[in-house]
């Protein structure tokens, strides 16, 4: 029965999103159709709640513990209000497809539960390309854009060659052991193979999280696909990679040699300084996000570079993780709010007039992606991240991780400067009226950046339990 | 003390609650009625908020022979040691109430940005609580977030009602700040671990890991580590002060800034890094800060010269003031490196007094230039005759910038000098340029503003300040006065307060340097002996 | 004590409410002020008069205002101290300030700010009052930097004349100089004594804590304070410049009182001034060679009032020579008899330039004596008083004065003492011809200017009247009492004066006599004479003329390297160096930044290739590592 | 043995052959079947890793690459026809609106 | 490695080469066919029987014919003008050479110590049979393979959403960025 209860949520959203495929196509262009997408990934969330943690090691290449709970949650909960904040703007999108659209959001998700809950390596190859697969598809919906289609062939191509290596690693890590099981086996002698397998998942995982320097397609990509969609994977995709990096890596900690500690640190420091620095030069918001969100994952991955010393990293980490979610989904909901196109920073200039509660809440947003008072959810994040490196002994990585984030503020900054300190460019000044979903959206999503940071112990509990799981206490 | 009710938390809501009350009017239809009530509201706000700090010090004060300190805590992240904690003894006394007294001034001030409206008033309510916040705060990481804090609704304010060159002006502003600061950030983190783990071992039920005044018993950190976090604090609070040559920032933001903010600005947020000096740098890093003693009272010296030498080149009033701050300031950081207590009750009093004159020279030019249209002191001139009141206290203003007696300045810079010298007899004298350039460039700009032949005649427009405005700078001027001739009330409050820093920091030194008599041959911290002696004199007495 | 505190207080608090009074209803009746100045000045001066009956020969009183600067173990009260010296100076201050407040009342009549000019001139006194009553160094401090302040106003009275006000700060910054030699002195003597008090100061016991070193250090401290309030060299330029205010201004703050402040500070920290003989023969030789120069300044000024300013400088440089032999009391005497006929010169000279309507060039002067009689009277009692010739004022105090050089014995001016004896005496001669000079260019000959001169009002002239008639008398009463009247707390003097014949008296009146009949033989008798020596003379006229080119020199020296070191600190360092950087870093980082844009060409196969590079980078690096 | 890891080392050559292939083609569906060779020699990986260690989990895998490959090339065909109709090319070379 | 082995894999080497180096994408494709059969036949010299078929079926058969049909549909001209560079190439290939340098000798060492008995024990355990990996399929690997069944409907929804167009709406790019640079 084991193997049927982990399974229950992502079984909700595949064969809800079937369901929906069929229903839905009854209810085109109606909202009752996206509130049941909305209402099977409320279900997969309850079923979240419901299912109990696996004994013992799955058999089914599925497993349920604290950590891939919160992982879930989050994921769904990013997902339910991407997709809530963005109902209205999908429409305004352009995207015709709407049915397809949901179901492959849907499918997406799913794709990402398994990412979360894999157990094996295989699961997380066919989690890694279902999530990825609908992607692909997503951001090339807005069929008749240029940029679309191009972001989606960029994403299919550089995904496809990077799962290649992912699969590489895996390959040899089944060449070295004999099993497709993330499970550490003792038999096993360490040795160059399975070491080489751990930095070829680590490349194709790289390459998934957006770390530099794999992170070419971010940027693009990120621009390139409706803001919905971006909105969608910046959270989405970000939780579930990060889900199978963690495992991976931790998998790879448990054999003695500190095989890990260069590649990660090299990777996190040239995620956080490429990723600020591109951002600095960028006059596109997504793209700049995008960048941004290079150098977030660098700032996350020191935490996990600190992860050697002890779980308190991975409890980090997995905290920045939830509140940058919060603060991505949050800022791309918005731009998504203001209009199909709004992606130059001359698109919100005057932002404050046109709707002061998109411009108040973005600024709550990039406030705390530059981990500034009052979004203390940044604060707090960064906090927790760099005192684990600071414990771990990684003085020079939090050195430049500091400074990064200090250069950050340079960019981030000029987002609220344009939305309220600007005026906005003679064609548009019309005030923006924000549905009601999309404004509650926002809302929670601000509301969650002050809070998480103000009262950060019941997340801290959390994400504490969670890393325990998953690194063993 | 147990009040029942957290008073020191509300002395930071107060203002805080109060300016985001504000913000709804900001968006409201009738701007002007909204504006007006607004302002009514914030000075309300604002009196309350002084008076609810004078009642919490009158209750904290107690019997006279003791010590005022009022504290509180509240846990906020125990599980790494991080508490709300709050204290208000003489120290955060002197700033907090020269915070209360410039914002209501600052907020009384007739003359602010043009269609400011609600906003100003709410940003300058919640700049308030912010640096309230960060004089009140004990807990390292509550000050940090504090001292980020405070800047933002400056750089709002910048941005939204300032010069040309606001927002560039802004970012130099913000990158500086904060590219000194998150080193302190890092360097807090790391007396957070540290102390997590030292005070873990002492069996403690709730670990203050952050609280300075916890952390300063502990006396944990080796000479190494105190040399780098200690610089990390110093060079943090150096960029928010400023000291010279990190001052980068400081003369466009002045420049660019509405009066108002760069009033606010001056007076205050640069004297968090004095503050924080003194409040933290000095309990916590006591080996550190008598080894960068020289060096700090060097850097203090050098600047106090050279801002007044720089400030002497200026032509636009604003940059004047802005130069001139760093001058003055240089005095704190002189008195601050020379470690007795006459020097660092000197440096706090002078930081208190420079926040008073700095903020009235500033709107008084502020109020001047506007109405000239110029900040070009070349092109003013004559005006004397026209705004007789407005000459007045300037005059009282510009004397007490240079410092003459019975004005607060006096006595702050006097204490700096006099307890400088015995430490750095050298430094003292450098400084002692600035004094007398100081008199230069501040008569130099009285004269070129208000003394010779007027520009032209008189017309209806340059009317003399008004009535709330005069209120405002007599009540302004009688304060820098009452401190002159006074000031044996707020000194002898806040020197206890010194007394104590000093004393943990002896405290410290002392068993650093018991511990090498112990072993001689690590000679790692090189501890000049007379100013050792007196630390230990002090600590023991 | 008690009953001293009270009246103590009243001395400085009568002119300092008399400040507030005479401005606030001084704007609303103008004529009011000057009554109300005066009366706080009065009051003053009586209450002088009471302690100085009550103090005994070194009594004293002590008047506690505030606790001011008193925390910890820091306690420097604000306390006020009377004693015989103070006495000296208050009596004066309060005495012929009253005389000059009375004057001023009919000089500035018609001015518009009447009430702003009594009420800094009330201040001014208050100020000075503080100055010579403090107790300790902080609280003389005090009233050091309260007359600098008032001076400073005075001075830009006229603030409307740019040139006015730039004397004023002129006066201001060099004394601030001075200030700095005061601190100084203060942070020494605090710092090794732990004490600021100046009667604890003047014991042997807390002197003796004073290392050799810093005993100098502080005593040349006082001086360079003293220099700056004294109008010594180096910082004696801004004096002449100062007579940019009212006369009334000039004939108390730049004559009779303020100027003479340097000279106080000496006698009461003649303990420390003497603890080290290189400062008092610094004091001597700075003294002599300011005396020198004023002197021969004055030879060439046309303008009445910088002849007279010039004469300050002089004179304080013979009250310096007296400091610098050791000789305090003979200092402050002459700081007396100065008084009063400086006072009177420039009161008279106010009523001059009032009375030829605002002109002050000796040149468009002459024959005044018939159109002013009162004032050429007491002009002419003041400028024998100064010559000192013998009955007069001057007399008594010059003559001790040379008497005390010739008597040093500090051991670096032993041997140098009759030189120096020779050249005051020389410049005594030179003082009587310029002030006889002065004498005849203004009151006799035929008038050379335009309108109509008047004799001034009697408000104006009574004044005069009474201070001639105290340079005539003064230093008669000081001669028998020269002692008991000022020594007090100060160290005896040497010798007594007033016993000697009269072929002694006239020996000492010699130099003065012999100057008046120079100048009366050249102006009055032999004006051929007169151009031939000119002509002869005419490269020592010009630079005489020329001031010594002291401001000139100060300018090169001191003011343009400042001005071009704050352009350079402003230009070079501060907007190159200090925000350059920043700018320069933030330019780098954009660079680098457009360069990581620049990696991100859009190209898949451009992406492809760097993945591919930087994956193979961490298989073979890593790989390596291990 | 060592035959069976020689495949092992085919692999890699195809692999890294594929992988060439993707860097320096321009045409979208020649790097798609560049692609598509990699996989495939990760397969071959897959199925002598399986020989080596005696069971059948490699070759279950190649499976699934291999339904995954059915998968992706639907859709990559899918989207370089999109790419195609907004572009009329499908040289990846033309697809760079978006950079920088 | 047995003759076959080595022809095959000399075939898949050299049709790989074809497949890359060719100017012509249809010649590739062709290429890429060839290339597969080989593999297939190297599965089944591996024992992989199933997958040797699967092979066939799958890829030469399904994957291959779509990639055919859409070369044919857009009927692209051999390659474009632009020459490639010569660095570009030289620095792929000594790039792909380091990492078959770096990776092969670190599997040939795993495996050097197993005895050629122990393989052919393994052997015998590891034929890819049909039965035999059925019954991984529907055993061990369920989960995955329901999975696989959403894989496969992404792919034909996707496909779909993608290949959706209104009328007449074939041509160049319609708008540009929203605020590039």
């Amino acid at each position: 029965m084991n193997g049927v209860t982990s399974f229950a949520p992502i079984l909700t959203l595949s064969l809800g999103s079937l369901v929906y495929l069929v229903t839905g196509k009854l209810l085109e262009r109606t909202k009752l159709a996206a509130f049941l997408a909305f209402g099977l990934v409320v279900a997969a969330i309850a079923m979240l709640g419901i299912i109990p943690d696996s004994i013992g090691e799955s058999e089914y290449g599925l497993i349920v513990n604290d950590f891939s709970r919160l992982l879930a949650v989050v994921a769904c909960v990013g997902a339910l209000v991407s997709l809530v904040s963005t109902r209205a703007a999908v429409e305004g999108e352009g995207i015709d497809t709407l049915n397809e659209y949901y179901f492959l959001a849907l499918t997406a998700l799913s794709g990402a539960l398994v990412m979360i809950f894999c157990s094996d390596f295989l699961s997380l190859f066919i989690g890694v390309e279902v999530a990825s697969l609908a992607l692909y598809c997503l951001c090339g919906s807005r069929i008749h854009r240029g940029i679309s289609a191009e972001s989606s062939m960029k994403y299919f191509l550089l995904g496809c060659f990077s799962s290649a290596f992912l699969l590489l690693g895996i390959a040899l890590w089944y060449g070295a052991t004999g099993s497709l099981s993330m499970v550490p086996l003792a038999a096993v002698p360490y040795n160059a193979m399975i070491f080489l397998s751990f930095l070829m998942m680590l490349v194709g995982l790289a390459f998934k999280v957006g770390l530099a320097p794999f992170h070419f397609w971010v940027p693009d990509v990120y621009q390139g696909a409706p803001t919905s969609v971006t909105t969608f994977m910046s959270c989405v995709v970000k939780v579930a990679a990060f889900a199978a990096l963690l495992k991976v890596l931790v998998l790879g900690f448990t054999y003695p040699q500190p095989w890990s500690f260069g590649a990660l640190w090299v990777l996190a420091v040239l995620a956080m300084t490429l990723g600020n620095l591109a951002a600095l030069q960028q006059r596109s918001i997504k793209r700049m996000l995008a960048y941004s969100s290079v150098a977030q994952a660098g700032y996350m991955l020191v935490g996990i570079v600190s992860t050697e010393y002890g779980s308190d990293g991975v409890a980090a980490t997995l905290f920045y993780l939830v509140s940058y979610c919060a603060m991505t989904v949050g800022s791309f909901a918005v731009l998504a709010a203001v209009g199909p196109d709004a992606d130059g920073v001359d698109s919100i200039q005057g932002l404050g007039k046109r709707s002061p509660l998109l411009a108040g809440c973005l600024t709550v947003f990039f406030l705390g992606l530059a981990g500034l008072p009052p979004s203390m959810a940044g604060l707090t994040s960064k906090l927790f991240v760099f005192s684990e490196a600071l414990s771990a002994g990684l003085y020079g990585l939090a050195i430049i991780a500091v400074l990064n984030s200090a250069l950050a503020c340079a960019y981030y900054f000029r987002i609220p400067v344009a939305a309220f300190f600007q005026s906005a460019p003679a064609q548009q000044t019309q005030p923006i009226s924000v549905p009601l979903t999309t404004a509650l959206a926002l809302v929670l999503c601000a509301a969650a950046v002050v809070l998480i940071g103000l009262f950060p112990e019941p997340l801290l509990a959390l994400v504490r339990d969670a890393a325990d799981s998953l690194v063993g206490p | 003390m147990d009040i029942g009710w957290p008073p020191l938390s509300f002395v930071i809501l107060l203002p805080l609650i109060g300016g985001l009350v504000c913000l709804g009017p900001w968006f409201a239809p009738e701007r002007d009625a909204a504006s007006r009530l607004c302002r009514t509201w914030s000075l309300v706000v604002s009196s309350l908020t002084l008076a609810l700090l004078l009642a919490v010090a009158q209750g904290g004060m107690g019997a006279p022979d003791v010590l005022l300190s009022v504290s509180e805590t509240r846990a906020w992240i125990p599980s790494l040691g991080i508490y709300w904690n709050l204290t208000l003894d003489g120290l955060s006394l002197a700033f907090t109430l020269l915070t209360c007294v410039v914002s209501l001034a600052v907020l009384a001030w007739s003359a602010r940005p043009a269609q400011a409206g609600a906003g100003w008033y709410s940003l300058l309510l919640i700049g308030q609580a912010t640096v309230l916040g960060a004089f009140l705060a004990t807990d390292l990481v509550v000050f940090y977030c504090f001292f980020e804090a405070m800047l933002l609704p400056m750089l709002a304010a910048m941005a939204l009602w300032g010069g040309p060159r606001r927002f560039q002006a802004a970012l130099k502003f913000l990158l500086y700040t904060m590219v000194g600061s998150v080193m302190m950030f890092l360097a807090i983190l790391y007396i957070g671990w540290k102390g997590l783990g030292v005070l873990a071992t002492h069996g403690a039920e709730t670990i203050f890991a952050f609280d300075v005044t916890t952390l300063s018993t502990t006396k944990m950190l080796g000479p190494d580590e105190q040399l780098w976090l200690g610089l990390a604090f110093l060079i943090a609070f150096a960029v928010k002060t400023p000291i010279v040559p990190l001052h980068g920032w400081l003369p466009e933001a002045y420049r660019e800034a509405p009066h108002g903010t760069a009033a606010f600005t001056a007076a205050l947020l640069g004297k968090v890094g004095i503050y924080g000096i003194i409040r933290f740098a000095m309990p916590l890093f006591p080996g550190f800060m008598l080894e960068a003693a020289p060096h700090l009272a060097a850097l203090g010296a050098i600047g106090v010269a050279y801002g007044a030498a720089v400030a002497m080149a200026q032509r636009d009033v604003r940059s004047l003031l802005a130069y001139s701050s760093v001058s003055h300031l240089g005095f704190c950081v002189l008195g601050i490196a020379a470690a007795t207590e006459m020097a660092v009750t000197g440096a706090v009093f002078q930081a208190v007094s420079h926040g008073l004159v700095t903020a009235a020279l500033f709107l008084v030019f502020g109020a001047i230039t506007d109405r000239e249209g110029t900040r070009d002191m070349d092109s003013l001139g004559g005006l004397a005759a026209r705004i007789p009141v407005g000459a007045f206290f300037l005059m009282v203003f510009s004397i007490a910038a240079v410092a003459l007696p019975l004005t607060s300045s006096f006595v702050g810079e006097f204490l700096v000098i006099i307890g400088s010298w015995q430490a750095f007899p050298q430094w003292t004298s450098v400084a002692l340029i600035g004094v007398v350039l100081g008199a230069v460039y501040t008569l130099t700009a009285y004269l070129k503003v208000m003394f010779g032949p007027e520009r032209e005649p008189a017309t209806a427009s340059d009317a003399d300040l008004q009535g709330g405005d005069v209120l405002v700078l007599g009540a302004l001027a009688a304060l820098v006065i009452i401190l002159g001739i006074f000031p044996q009330g707020a000194l002898s409050s806040i020197s206890p307060a010194i007394e104590v820093q000093l004393a943990q920091a002896a405290g410290s030194v002392e068993d650093e340097a018991k511990a090498q008599l112990r072993a001689p041959l690590s000679a790692e911290v090189t501890v000049q002996p007379a100013r050792l002696e007196s630390a230990i004199a002090e600590s023991s007495r | 004590m008690g009953s001293g505190d009270l009246r103590l207080s009243l001395v400085v608090l009568a002119p300092a409410l008399g400040a507030l009074l005479s401005y606030v209803i001084g704007r609303r009746s103008p004529k009011l002020s000057g009554v109300i100045a005066s009366g706080a000045v009065l009051v003053s001066f009586l209450c002088s008069v009471l302690l100085w009956q009550q103090v005994g020969a070194t009594g004293s009183f002590t008047a506690t205002l505030s606790s001011w600067i008193s925390f910890g173990d820091v306690s420097l009260p604000l306390q006020l101290y009377f004693d015989k010296l103070s006495a000296v100076m208050c009596l004066v201050v309060t005495g012929v300030g009253f005389l000059i407040h009375l004057y001023s009342i009919g000089y500035m009549a018609h001015d518009e700010s009447v009430a702003r000019f009594f009420s800094y001139l009330n201040l001014f006194v208050a100020a000075m009052l503080v100055l010579v009553l403090g107790k300790s160094l902080p609280v003389i401090f005090i009233g050091w930097e309260g007359v600098g302040l008032c001076s400073y106003l005075l001075i830009g009275f006229w603030f409307a004349n740019t040139e006015y006000a730039k004397a004023g700060r002129k006066a201001f910054v060099m004394n601030r100089i001075g200030d700095v030699g005061f601190i100084v002195a203060m942070a020494v003597l605090y710092t090794q004594c732990g004490t600021l008090d100046v009667v604890e100061l003047g014991q042997g016991s807390v002197l003796s804590k004073l290392p050799a070193g810093l005993a100098f250090l502080a005593g040349l401290s006082l001086f360079v304070a003293a220099t700056g309030k004294s109008a010594q060299i180096p910082l004696f330029t801004w004096l002449p410049d100062a007579m940019a205010g009212p006369t009334p201004v000039s004939a108390l703050i730049h004559a009779a009182t303020m100027v003479t402040a340097g000279i106080y500070l000496m006698g009461r920290m003649h303990g420390i001034v003497e603890l080290d003989p290189a400062v008092p023969a610094i004091i001597m030789w700075v003294a002599l060679v300011t005396s020198a120069i004023a002197a021969l300044t004055a030879l060439a000024q046309n303008d009445i009032k910088k002849v007279l300013a010039y004469s300050t400088v002089s004179q304080l440089g013979f009250m310096f020579l007296a400091v610098g032999a050791g000789q305090y009391a003979i200092a402050l005497c002459h700081v007396v008899t100065h008084a009063f006929f400086k006072a009177c010169l420039f009161l008279s000279a106010g009523s001059v330039i009032h009375g030829c309507h605002h002109e002050q060039d000796m040149r468009r002067m002459g024959g005044l004596a018939k159109a002013m009689p009162i004032t050429a009277i007491c002009y002419g009692v003041a400028t024998l008083a100064i010559a000192g010739i013998c009955p007069f004022a001057g007399y008594y105090s010059k003559h001790a004065i040379l008497g005390a050089i010739s008597g040093t014995t500090n051991p670096l001016l032993v041997a140098a003492a009759p030189f120096i004896g020779y050249a005051a005496t020389a410049i005594a001669v030179c003082t009587a011809f310029y002030m006889a000079r002065s004498f005849i260019m203004t009151f006799l000959g035929g008038y050379r200017g335009e309108g109509h001169p008047h004799e001034a009002p009697l408000v104006m002239t009574a004044p005069v009247g009474v201070l001639a008639l105290l340079s005539v008398i003064g230093g008669f009463l000081l001669v028998h009492p020269i002692t008991s009247f000022v020594t007090g707390p100060l160290p005896a003097t040497a010798g007594e004066h007033g016993s000697e014949g009269f072929v002694s008296l006239l020996i000492g009146s010699l130099p003065g006599l012999f100057g008046i009949a120079l100048a009366a033989y050249l102006f009055l008798v032999a004006p051929r004479e007169k151009e031939l020596l000119r002509r002869i003379f005419s490269p020592v006229e010009k630079l005489c003329g020329g001031k010594f080119y002291v401001d000139e020199i100060l300018q090169v020296l001191v003011v343009t390297p400042c001005r071009k070191i704050s352009g350079i600190a402003f230009r070079a360092v501060d907007q190159r160096i200090v925000e350059g950087s920043g700018s320069a870093l933030g330019s780098v980082t954009q660079a680098v930044g457009e360069l990581t844009c620049r990696i991100t060409t859009g190209q898949v196969t451009t992406y492809v290739l760097l993945m591919f590079i930087a994956a193979a980078a961490f298989f073979s690096v890593f790989s390596q590592v291990r | 043995m060592g035959s069976v890891v020689t495949y092992v080392g085919l692999s890699l050559v195809l692999f890294a052959i594929g992988a060439v292939g993707v860097c320096i083609r321009r045409n979208a569906i020649v790097v798609f079947m560049c692609i598509e060779m990699m996989l495939n020699a990760v397969n071959l990986a897959f199925v002598a890793f399986s020989k080596l260690q005696g069971n059948l989990d490699g070759q279950v895998a190649v499976f699934f690459v291999m339904v995954i490959a059915a998968a992706e090339s639907a859709i990559g065909l899918a989207i370089i026809i999109a790419l195609f109709r907004n572009l009329v090319s499908v040289e990846t070379t033309d697809a760079a609106q978006l950079k920088w | 490695m047995s003759f076959m082995g080595f022809v095959l894999s000399a075939v898949a080497v050299a049709s790989a080469l074809g497949v890359v180096f060719n100017r012509n994408p249809l010649y590739s494709a062709f290429h890429l066919i060839v290339n597969l059969l080989a593999m297939a036949g190297v599965y089944s010299v591996l024992d992989a029987h199933f997958l040797a078929v699967t092979q066939v079926v799958v890829y030469a058969g399904a994957i291959m014919v779509l990639v055919l049909f859409v070369l044919m549909l857009l009927n692209l001209k051999a390659g474009s003008g632009r020459k490639l560079g010569i660095f570009r190439p030289l620095c792929a290939i000594a790039v792909a050479c380091s990492v078959v340098t770096t990776v092969y000798p670190a599997v040939e060492s795993n495996f050097k110590d197993l005895s050629l008995h122990e393989l052919q024990e393994k052997a015998w355990r590891s034929e890819g049979t049909v039965k035999a990996v059925g019954e991984e399929l529907y055993g061990r690997y369920v989960r995955q393979f329901e999975l696989s069944s959403l894989v496969l409907l992404i792919g034909i929804v996707g496909a779909v959403t993608l290949s959706k167009r209104k009328e007449g709406k074939i041509g160049p790019r319609e708008g540009g960025l929203g605020g590039g640079k």
